[in-house]
């Protein structure tokens, strides 16, 4: 009898020889190996994979996992200021224990009838989020910012019937790179100049680029660099004067003390939903929204599912279902559908749906509260080192803030690597990304920071830039 | 007491039914679900909220979430779980095509430890050797799996995944200043197959099945050509029919130059029996969330992870994971200088969490055991077949007599006939027995069409309540149509009256438009 | 889409009902569920482990345990989880004298973590500081909320610290030399008031409630005597009438040299508006579980943290936490020579995870929180009892017009008189609509009672919609009194044949003897 | 209008100002202070306890806890070898997914409708564990093994109306101290000797003890220290024909190789769920269990609830119940009920059940043999050591091994200070409990230690033992 494989493993119930035996017998054949009787002799895999001996027990198995994953040094144990698209925000406990309900973990394609609850609790998170942006439809969660600007700006491309999109230069190296990629071959990206003493977009750069071939502008707001784009209503007015889309990018974080970018034309808004209850997760965390008004070009757009409530049969009851699934890769269209859909990151979804109804409109407001105020306080703190500089760009900003080093021979590297010592995980660097910036890096603040903390951030920055004997 | 008498089939399921309001009408003003920390009392001092805010971004749109206490909003989020049939709940066989596995909780508790879940994926090299490692190994153990020569973690899903070969593709004709539009696929694929690579501009091509549900190879060759960027396939499809013939399909496209990409998305059947590279594949991707046990979270976060022969590495999306000499783990940016790179595919390192679950479900299972796992799959499906097939009223196209790989496409076309029950009425009526019930992706290829994957978890008692009931429903559509037409009946709710949801003025798609709808 | 209709009244809920087989059923020879790490392969070589056990004790006898992969294992015990009603997803009303209120999240996640978890408790104290300083500081809150003097948590219950209240008194009176055996209680203090000190060997003497629902004071007066050990006594009681006259008994007793025990169990509806001490009591309780809203865990693990006056704490269970002089927390096992301490209750430390979640709970709060907390749990019972009494088939005895403190005990004697529908009726048709509801300890000196304790947590809306639905049902007993009767009709079984249950030949109280009384 | 309190809690929905106001005028009230009218005014507290002002958000409530429960060392940063009654055992995720749902760790006294799944799993925990020991009747978890112990003890007291049991001398010290004050003021306990070179009951004293108002003896097996009682059928054979109840404490995890005294005439059976699927939690994870035949006069003699299946009026359905609820003090006799009943450990119920399940006989019976062999690889291994003697009882061991040193000035205490330097909690001090071993400790061994665990411990320990230099 053939011994090969892994006998009465726990996760393979089926494993065990006399029940396997009695299936094969079943089916008429007496070993393991007379299945796959479709795959080519020469096909078969001969050789041994160099994958380790299982971890047979669990114990084991949590020995050796717990043993690689210390190795890791975490954000709280240290006191963590990178930020940069993933930030630090705290996760309600009720988020994690929702989202570790098996029933929901472990549920995926399911019918409306007997995932009720899934579906619910979808139509309750667009809803929510649509709260939030003060629009009418969102789509389930995608991939991430990135992903969803890149979606925003091809749903405008179709609407619009243009091939060129205009960005704001403020965005992230990556961010971009991804929209670059998602986009080709059919768009062309146009970057818009940013005035580098304000940071706000150089609106005379946007007015020479946009022209009839422009689908859409897209900027973010607050930017990735934290500050505040303020010409708003100058931008909407020359985007729509130009029959093109606004698209927004926006931090979530934010919309409990400012206002949507709605409210001052966005036509679609996206952004990320990981500061809503979601972990870091070493960036697992990121999940994509997007935005739009309850007008069906727009909606017929989306790639993704859209849950919508319909009655039933039985008076006065309710459930929930896809709208316009037909739209989408998974309809008769399949690749004539809007771009494609899969799995994304919809139990971020939930996440956030959960941490959106926790915050309640105080909750959010207080949030947007404590970080402006941190930021703003840090930015004042921090301003006072010796070789520092906060105010290069001199708008206002929301959480992340720009710090430039001046004076010193370390490279931005160097100086996190001696705040480390710190126990401090210093700003993200922008020496390449943002070369015109000069040595600086992007320090962000939330409402984990305390004031005791960002005193701790300046006087270990103040030792490492200034006093020389320092490790 | 007596004896218990013991049915087969759970006749008396009814499904948890909480009439749980939509979340806004639990508002109770005034209420709070949990309190921000306030800002510090000196920091509130040195400023005045109304200067840190430009006057026309300030917030004056009522914000109108609702307004919970704690233990209201946990009850919700409770009660609905309750009404949600996930994987843990229940026995995964009919979402075919999904490979919805056990996802050991073990995976669980690492990927919830804040050695995970605190990580900044800025963090500097040093300080996240853990979980480099671990996306390290894991990338050596899939090029074991595959014969690859290259993992990304990037794409975080399958049909990302898909969308990232094309654009892998797309990277390697530029680079070779050649001008291919076409991409060959099969309607058994995924639809993403054809949809992700015609978002990156090419053209699709499908190639119909021959008799046996193979590809058709002579309609194949026609088709390729020097057009012909790559071809893009599942083997096997989602009939279960492995394409015997699958290298000389590569060895076609190779010949006129073009790319071999393998969706392996639901690599069950194979781990440990054939490899992606041997069967001649430039590139391959495995979905960590079905093969690899990761829980499906209702539809990600997930991973696709992306797999290319040497010559494509320089292609990939930025960074890979490597190793330095003295054993320090690092995010290489360096590895390729092509300036046809695709860049990147999502953001930061890709859903890193997914890859720790799966890597440890992968020590827990050795090379043995993933054999195991393939041959367990094939074993469980192909008991199963037979057991369908047993009923007169079941069939499956192609290859009769033969074997399956991991999941089988069933028609019930005859019955419907028989009986003018559908197979979306029995979808609805095996609800009422607490079992999922996948038809097809659409079109209907196969006439009312079944999808069934029992993987390796489910046990024979399992997949033997499944074809009981299964056939218990059936058998009830010729005594009790009406009763299988208007299923369910022990679920949340009742049919859907299903037009509005295609019907722009009536749709609602938030709770906005719904009370805009009644003037609320 | 029309509007929602909504009824305050859950009339399509239905449980969760998974006919899920007694977990012995799903036994699949040959399954694993998890796997023991393997002996070390030297240690196997030295020796033979029929060398290492004696042959009298091997084991022969085959352990039938089920065998079951891990899936099935976590499938069953999940669906059971649904079948439960546990606060998290319900209105916790009904549960009368159990004070169920909200038990934060976070709390758990504190308990889960491994700095509690893997603790060992004989670990010395160096390494346990972190859990002796919370133990510290919860025993000096309790103090300030009770006016006691030292407290320890190893009482496990509350039925427990009323038996080690009982110890106490024993001790205190072998240290005196003093011979008395009666210990004075009432009948709506919680059984365990009497049969704890009865255990003990007390002979317990009840004193019958006033025309108020007081303890009859002229009984008291006589029933006290040199005899007396202890008077024990909740206040307020089952009723939730409070004894405004408390502090005369208790005088009275010490005027006999006896001892004051109050069990404060339910301390929910005078957290810092009325302490222990003041009212005269020379030692108290307070479950952890209840008030300081730790979960019951389907009862237990649990604290009933119990307080002494000064005089007493010699009397102590060891050890008492105490603090040295440089700050650092010790297990203090000398704080007393009295050769009549009562020496241990439970072992170890008590259950220190819930002390750490009640902890967490009091900081949660502080003072103000504490006091907002009775002062609701108090407003919330008698906005209830109010609109309870609205109704004229409800009904609570003594002290008409007055409030109540936390609780209400009512009473449908008309209702039932009327209609022959009991309190037991309406009980089981109230589970239709997903809602607990609790009668009353035995016997029942109220008839037909109910008990209803709202505590702080339910909003205004969870009360209402609770007697929205029972004013429901109660309706229903007049029209429709049958569906009252034979309910339970949405929950996962109907009506239980209880005579079995007290019957020696037939009561099944494990698999083994339902498997012999079918000769399986 | 008065504002004492915490408004707006997120735990108290009607701490919100305008409801309680509503709420207050429905029954007549104008503030919070109107209400508790009952209270004499001399009851009134007046003063403010002393109290911290609380942790308004769960953010910095969790700061603080945190920080705070960091000053533990834990067992899984260090090598512990502490047993005596609480075990380090492996506890498999899937128990503390299930003891951690909400529905289960939030339930308490719901009826057997609307708590059908608390019932069976109890009826299935009694089951499961009613098979390791081979008895028929189990109870649902009480306190621990001393009160299990306690409670088996005044069975048996009450079963033959005897006033005096025995007690095997090897048992610890605090396990005694809770039955004697359990069973006072009405039952007499005894001391029978063991013999100190073999660790076994001394069969004479046994004899000489026993006598017509003995209602039982009681003894463990694997005992207090660690090794096994062989004379088994002597003892059951003294005790039966004296009419006496034979009591036998037993650790769980040594039921998958060793026989359960029921096989030697154990007439109940207690002992400590514990180690089966719970954690240490510092002492919070003991839970007690009782077995006994199924004959009326033992299953009347519970005191606490028992969980039964019975017939429902729907032909072929069932459910489960209380049986012989009377029995218990929440019946209509109160405090002429069996001793009390109240909360226990209930929880810890569903941990073992889910526990035993998990494990099947066949892990079981691996835990026993694992540990069996760990420690009599430790007893062999340490008693190399110069200075340890592991012989002092010469009878087989199965999980704990008693440690004696010899030839050192170090106090037991001293030496697993010293231990801990090496990140290792040494065995329990016995050399105040049982004084008759001299300095000793004793060492627990189980699944959870790995060859090379127990070669640490050794060579930490010769360190410690015979390196002077040693910190
Ligand atoms: C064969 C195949 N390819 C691709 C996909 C798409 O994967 P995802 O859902 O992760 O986007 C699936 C998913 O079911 C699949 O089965
Ligand atoms: C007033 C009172 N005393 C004592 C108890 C017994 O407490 P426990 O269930 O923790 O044993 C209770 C429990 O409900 C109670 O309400």
């Amino acid at each position: 009898m053939e011994k090969r494989g892994f006998k009465n493993h726990p996760y393979i119930p089926n494993s065990d020889l006399k029940i396997q035996n009695e299936m094969l017998k079943e089916i008429g054949l007496s070993s393991l190996e007379e299945l796959h009787e479709l795959i080519p002799e020469e096909l078969i895999f001969k050789g041994k994979m160099d994958i380790p001996d299982a971890y047979k027990s669990e114990f084991e198995l949590k020995k050796h996992i717990e043993k690689i994953m210390k190795r890791n040094e975490n954000c709280n144990d240290n006191l963590n200021f990178l930020g940069a698209g993933c930030w630090q925000h705290y996760v309600p406990a009720i988020c994690d224990e929702i989202v570790n309900r098996g029933e929901f973990l472990t549920a995926y394609g399911g019918e409306s009838y007997n995932d009720f609850g899934r579906f619910q609790v979808f139509f309750e998170y667009q809803s929510l989020v649509a709260e939030l942006v003060n629009m009418e439809v969102v789509n389930v969660p995608t991939m991430d910012w990135p992903q969803a600007a890149a979606t925003s700006i091809r749903m405008a491309y179709r609407m619009t019937n243009r091939k060129k999109v205009l960005i704001s230069e403020v965005i992230s190296e990556e961010k971009f790179e991804i929209i670059r990629n998602y986009c080709s071959p059919h768009i062309e990206i146009v970057k818009v100049k940013f005035d580098e003493k304000s940071g706000l977009i150089d609106l005379n750069d946007l007015k020479n680029n946009i022209d009839e071939n422009v689908a859409a502008f897209y900027f973010e707001n607050p930017t990735y660099l934290g500050h505040l784009e303020t010409q708003t209503d100058e931008i909407s007015k020359i985007v729509h004067d130009n029959k093109s889309e606004l698209i927004v990018g926006v931090d979530p974080s934010s919309l409990g003390i400012l206002e949507s970018p709605t409210e001052y034309g966005a036509d679609i808004i996206c952004g990320d939903l990981q500061p809503l209850g979601v972990h870091m997760n070493y960036g697992g965390g990121q999940a994509g929204f997007m935005a739009t008004r309850n007008e069906e070009k727009y909606v017929m757009e989306f790639p993704s599912r859209l849950f919508g409530m319909a009655p039933t049969v039985k008076e006065g009851e309710y459930g929930f279902g896809d709208v316009a699934y037909d739209r989408t890769s998974f309809g008769h269209h399949r690749e004539h559908g809007k771009e494609y859909v899969g799995t994304q990151t919809a139990l971020w979804g939930i996440a956030a749906g959960v941490y959106l109804t926790i915050m309640g409109p105080k909750g959010m407001k207080e949030l947007g509260e404590k970080i402006i105020y941190n930021s703003n306080f840090a930015k004042a703190e921090l301003n006072k080192i010796e070789g520092v500089n906060t105010s290069l760009m001199n708008n206002m900003s929301f959480k992340e803030i720009v710090v430039t080093y001046e004076n010193t021979d370390m490279t931005v590297k160097e100086i996190n690597k001696k705040l480390r010592k710190h126990n401090i995980f210093g700003g993200k660097d922008l020496t390449n990304e943002f070369p015109m910036l000069g040595k600086s890096a992007m320090f962000s603040f939330t409402e984990v920071h305390s004031e005791e903390n960002i005193i701790e951030l300046k006087n270990a920055l103040n030792k490492v830039l200034n006093e020389s004997g320092e490790a | 007491m007596k004896k218990i008498n013991r049915s087969n089939i759970l006749e008396n399921f009814h499904q948890a039914k909480w009439d749980e309001p939509v979340v806004f009408e639990l508002s109770q003003p005034g209420e709070r679900g949990i309190l921000v920390p306030e800002v510090d009392k000196n920091i509130k001092e040195m400023f005045d909220i109304n200067d840190l805010l430009p006057d026309n971004l300030k917030r004056k749109t009522p914000l109108e979430l609702p307004e919970m206490s704690q233990s209201r909003v946990l009850r919700h989020f409770m009660r609905l779980s309750q009404e949600t049939l996930g994987a843990d709940v229940n026995i995964e066989i009919g979402q075919g095509t999904c490979t919805v596995k056990y996802s050991p909780k073990i995976n669980e508790m690492f990927a919830r430890n804040e050695n995970m879940t605190e990580l900044h994926p800025l963090q500097d090299d040093e300080t996240v050797q853990g979980i480099l490692e671990i996306m390290y190994k894991l990338d050596y153990y899939m090029r074991e799996i595959s014969g690859m020569e290259q993992f990304t973690f990037q794409p975080s899903g399958g049909s990302q995944a898909i969308m990232a070969m094309a654009s892998l593709v797309e990277s390697y004709f530029n680079d070779k200043g050649e001008e291919r539009d076409e991409i060959i696929t099969t309607i058994y694929s995924h639809p993403s197959d054809a949809a992700a690579p015609a978002l990156k501009g090419y053209k699709i091509i499908y190639i119909q099945p021959d008799e046996n549900g193979y590809p058709d190879y002579e309609a194949f060759k026609s088709a390729v050509s020097e057009k012909t960027a790559a071809f893009f396939i599942a083997n096997p499809e989602d009939t279960g029919v492995y394409n015997t013939r699958v290298k000389e399909f590569t060895e076609l496209v190779h010949e006129k130059g073009g790319l071999c990409c393998y969706d392996q998305a639901n690599a069950n059947g194979l781990l440990g029996v054939t490899r992606a590279k041997d069967a001649g594949f430039d590139m391959c991707f495995f979905n960590l969330h079905k093969t690899f046990s990761t829980p499906h979270g209702c539809g990600g976060p997930a991973t696709g992870a992306t797999g290319v022969t040497k010559e494509l590495i320089k292609y990939l999306p930025k960074p890979i994971i490597d190793k330095k000499e003295d054993g320090t783990y690092y995010l290489d940016y360096d590895f390729s200088d092509s300036k046809y790179s695709v860049g990147k595919i999502r953001s930061f390192n890709g859903v890193a969490q997914v890859a720790l679950k799966a890597y440890a479900w992968v020590m827990s299972l050795g090379a043995e055991g993933l054999y195991e796992v393939s041959k367990v799959a094939v074993l469980n499906n192909n008991y199963m077949f037979k057991k369908m097939m047993d009923n007169k009223w079941i069939d499956a196209p192609y290859i009769k007599g033969k074997q399956r790989i991991e999941q089988v496409r069933y028609t019930i076309e005859k019955y419907t006939e028989e009986t003018g029950v559908t197979t979306g009425d029995i979808q609805r009526r095996m609800m009422d027995f607490g079992l999922h019930y996948w038809a097809s992706h659409h079109p209907y290829y196969v006439p009312e069409p079944i999808t069934l994957e029992p993987t390796e978890t489910p046990s024979r008692a399992d997949i033997d309540q499944y074809i009981d009931t299964l056939l218990y429903v059936m058998n009830e559509g010729f005594e009790n149509p009406e009763k299988v037409k208007t299923a369910p009946h022990s679920s949340v709710c009742h049919q859907l009256i299903e037009d509005v949801l295609d019907d722009s003025e009536n749709w609602i798609l938030s709770w906005k438009i719904y009370k805009k709808q009644n003037n609320l």
